[in-house]
């Protein structure tokens, strides 16, 4: 198979999952108030100076919410950034509040499908013997106003 | 002959055998076993020595084993996996032998929930099956679990319970044919009240052949009441006791039950002394060893071959 | 032009809204299913092992209702409360739009006085002042904030500001009446395809669904 | 995954008598899965001891902390600033986690707050079973996806028993017989063969403290080069 023809076969397993789906993600994601209720109840989020990044449903709109949006076509970098936000901000402990019921646990979880059908999946640098810096993240609270800085957030 | 064993003579003669059963007393008499060992002496060819059997706490079946030889009867030393591993089996494997016991049956156990210490913790090291086949290994090879030599290996004729009652039904028989593939040379059934059920599974044992290579000795137990009838229905595993005993002994006047759950026991074992496959019989009268004459007395399966 | 509002348009958006609520509940009934509970786990008959003492029950209470939103987010709690509460309230019992029912089907629901639904209105509005400060100004909010949650936020609070103004005369009445009962349509026609579905799913997820937080023992679950 | 269940208060109150402060620490792991041990349960053990150890002789300062993973020094390393300013500390991580937490903090006396109760899975909303004693030798492939180390009382590899009845275990009509189970799979999918053999003796595994190191890995801890 070559580079394209594979890329070809990702997008397809990666709609494949997101048809199957599309009526749950659309009415949860429609559900959403943005209210940030759930941010608290994020142990990460309270760990690390209530970064936002960390906040249930700011992972859930910037992966799965992103991907929705864009039927799965998104670039390298968002990837990257989507992996960020599941795997390394989320440990899947399935305990945030949703005051509407939104079961953010199990969107994050599609989330997660959805990036492996794009061949991303976890990476634990700490288990890769990287220095214990790089794994712990700094957070600027300027950072999320610029849009240059983190794109993300401007949709 | 694979043993020194009385049982094992008898069944090789074609004689129709005949076993008991003795549990070992809560506490540290021999005389209770001198007592019971009394009511069985020359009305049967061994005598089963239950371990720790509901597993509530008795004098150890090794030991009551070694008390019997004393009395002069032949013990079925019963070894159960759920209190010792296999180094605590094959060591009272080899003091078994050395005391004079040469017959031994291999059981799982009951779960210790059941019992007097429900919160012990189980061992279950190796299963019944597993122990036939050790116990097999260390006879014919000579050797322990683990390979090693051992010197003047155990010569016992082994045993294994059958259940012909248990789930599942289909899956009955080829469990016997595992447990004789393992090395069983007797086999011991479960109390058999539904003889239906028990025509049928001799029949497949019979027809795979399992009757030629091991000698199947029938399970009863005489009914003292209706109420043990009940209980044995309700309350036992692994127990199939039809309606129609229950009918049968309530159909008789309250003293007159004990005697008619003899006589329904002495029936079956008329039949089973016609029934192809079936070797001998194990009555297991529970806490009621004195009334095992009348039953072998009545049965006609008196007088017992003397043992040499 | 305000017939046309008051009239036609009126009853469509009644239409849209009614059936797309409803298309709603069937679309979420439809991903779900039912899980029955078929076995009784072992043990699950048997009671707790320790009797729960007086004390520790007190505890229990302090607990849950430190779980609650309003344990938590005190403020969030009793704003959204209260928001919402006007939000129904103020609409529903208000003497004009009582009137109006009365006058097109000879029915009409409690009222409240005019001098209370203002009140209310003006409660409503500053609760949704207090959301628009929030979302500029929290960087949690401002993290998940988009120009869809401002316009959503625009389009329910519309209605009671055209009210608002139409009750106390100002500007032009004609023409703020006639934005007042627009402002008012859209919004209706919003709520069952915006963010403001979430008055439909709240409901269905939070009390069918079972899970760590669904009021009662929710025997529903997502299909997977 | 692991499964705990949080101790009862008087045992947890009891254990920490005497201490001025403790810290209680959550684990985001298996146990926060399980209701068990999670930041909520963290943040309700402290209110409740704050509330109800009034003795002179209970803690008086008492925090709380929920770490992803109590078993891994990576996200202990969390509590390295936080440990110091208490004079005990409470865990509501599995076993594992507890022990892992007090080799960290040697001089920190540590209690459990949950008891670590099996391996398994998640039944229904606060229901789980134990499906895995982690033997390290794993013969599922043979009995039809159903552990019979776990799943019979008696851990039977010739099962059944002459106990089960109606298709239950002796041991209580709530339980199926986990042999009765493996027969009607294997039947059902044809491979009844599987168990008409006998399954030989074990050499069990886990008799000494388990350990792993991935081959990949070896030459990392003995120092050789690959």
């Amino acid at each position: 198979m070559n580079d394209s023809q594979q890329k070809k076969a990702e997008a397809e397993k990666t709609r494949a999952v997101l048809n199957h789906n599309q009526a749950k993600i659309k009415l949860c994601l429609e559900a959403c108030a943005s209210c940030s209720i759930c941010a608290e109840s994020c142990f990460l989020f309270n760990n690390n100076n209530h970064d936002p990044r960390f906040m249930p449903s700011y992972k859930v709109i910037n992966s799965l919410g992103v991907l929705y949006k864009k039927k799965g076509r998104v670039g390298t970098e968002q990837l990257k950034r989507m992996q960020d936000l599941v795997w390394r901000n989320c440990v899947l402990c399935t305990r945030c509040y949703c005051p509407l019921g939104i079961d953010i646990p199990d969107l994050i979880a599609l989330a997660r499908s959805l990036l492996r059908t794009r061949g991303v999946c976890g990476v634990y640098p700490h288990t890769l013997g990287a220095p214990e810096e790089e794994y712990i993240m700094e957070w600027d609270p300027q950072e999320l106003s610029d849009p240059d800085e983190d794109p993300d957030t401007q949709r | 002959m694979k043993s020194e064993s009385n049982l094992e003579k008898v069944l090789t003669d074609s004689t129709f055998a005949v076993t008991g059963e003795l549990g070992p007393p809560r506490g540290t008499s021999a005389g209770v076993i001198s007592e019971k060992a009394h009511y069985l002496k020359e009305k049967v060819d061994a005598v089963n020595i239950t371990d720790n059997q509901t597993a509530v706490v008795r004098m150890s079946s090794l030991a009551a084993s070694a008390l019997l030889i004393r009395e002069g009867l032949e013990p079925n030393y019963q070894m159960v996996c759920r209190d010792r591993n296999r180094i605590a089996m094959q060591s009272d494997i080899l003091g078994a032998y050395a005391l004079g016991i040469r017959n031994i049956l291999c059981l799982s156990g009951d779960h210790q929930q059941f019992g007097d210490h429900p919160k012990s913790k189980k061992v279950f090291d190796i299963d019944s099956i597993q122990l036939i086949g050790m116990v097999k290994k260390m006879r014919d090879e000579g050797v322990f679990l683990s390979g090693e030599e051992i010197a003047e290996p155990p010569r016992m004729f082994i045993g294994a319970a059958a259940n012909p009652f248990g789930d599942p039904l289909e899956f009955r028989v080829h469990r016997l044919a595992k447990k004789i593939a393992a090395g069983a040379d007797f086999i011991q059934t479960q109390c058999i009240y539904n003889m239906d059920r028990f025509r049928e599974w001799i029949k497949q044992a019979h027809d795979m052949g399992l009757t030629e290579k091991a000698y199947i000795l029938a399970g009863v137990t005489p009914m003292k009441s209706v109420g043990m009838a009940r209980y044995m229905k309700n309350n036992v595993p692994g127990m199939d006791v039809p309606e129609s005993i229950i009918t049968r002994l309530k159909g008789v006047d309250k003293k007159q039950q004990a005697s008619e759950g003899i006589a329904i026991c002495c029936e079956q074992i008329e039949e089973f002394k016609e029934m192809p496959g079936v070797a001998g019989v194990h009555v297991m009268a529970i806490e009621w060893e004195k009334r095992v004459p009348e039953i072998t007395e009545k049965a006609g399966l008196l007088p017992r071959p003397e043992p040499s | 032009m305000y017939e046309f509002v008051t009239g036609p348009l009126l009853w469509i958006s009644f239409l849209i809204f009614f059936s797309g609520t409803l298309y709603r509940i069937r679309r979420l009934y439809s991903l779900t299913e039912k899980r029955e509970v078929t076995v009784t786990p072992p043990g699950a008959a048997a009671p707790p092992a320790a009797a729960v003492s007086a004390e520790e029950r007190k505890l229990n209470l302090v607990v849950s209702f430190q779980n609650s939103l309003l344990g938590k987010h005190p403020v969030m709690a009793i704003v959204s409360t209260i928001f919402h509460i006007c939000l129904f309230a103020a609409p529903l019992l208000s003497q004009a739009h009582n009137l109006l029912i009365y006058e097109s089907w000879g029915i009409s629901f409690i009222s409240i006085p005019d001098k209370l639904c203002d009140v209310l209105t003006i409660i409503f509005l500053a609760c949704a002042v207090f959301f628009l400060v929030r979302r500029l100004t929290v960087p949690k909010v401002i993290a998940v904030s988009s120009p869809y949650d401002f316009l959503v936020l625009f389009i329910t609070a519309a209605p009671f500001l055209s009210g608002f103004c139409a009750y106390h005369q100002w500007l032009d009445y004609k023409t703020v009446l006639t934005a007042h009962v627009i402002t008012g349509e859209i919004m209706l026609v919003a709520i069952p395809f915006t963010k403001l579905g979430h008055m439909v799913f709240f409901f269905f997820v939070r009390i069918l669904i079972g899970g760590e937080y669904s009021f009662g023992s929710g025997r529903r679950a997502w299909k997977t | 995954m692991v499964k705990a269940e949080i101790k009862q208060l008087q045992e947890i109150k009891t254990s920490v008598i005497g201490y001025s402060s403790i810290l209680i620490t959550g684990c985001g792991g298996c146990v926060s899965v399980c209701l068990a041990g999670g930041q909520k349960e963290v943040e309700n053990l402290v209110t409740k001891l704050r509330l109800s150890c009034k003795a002179d002789t209970a803690p008086k300062n008492i925090g709380g902390m929920t770490v992803e993973r109590q078993c891994e020094a990576q996200f202990l390393s969390q509590l390295d600033q936080e440990v110091p300013k208490y004079e005990a500390l409470i865990s509501m991580a599995c076993g594992a986690g507890v022990q892992y937490l007090a080799e960290r903090f040697p001089d920190k006396p540590v209690f459990p707050a949950v008891n670590t109760a099996f391996i398994g899975i998640n039944k229904d909303l606060g229901w789980y079973e134990e499906r895995c004693q982690a033997c390290g030798d794993c013969v599922l492939g043979i009995t039809g996806g159903i552990c019979p180390v776990t799943m019979c009382a008696k851990g039977l590899l010739n099962g059944p028993c002459g106990g089960p009845q109606n298709g239950s275990c002796e041991v209580s009509k709530d339980i199926p017989c986990a042999w009765v189970t493996i027969y009607d799979r294997l039947k059902a999918q044809g491979r009844l063969n599987n168990i008409l053999d006998i399954f030989a003796v074990r050499e069990w595994q886990n008799q000494t403290q388990g350990s792993i190191v991935l081959d990949a890995y070896k030459s990392r801890y003995t120092g050789e080069k690959k």
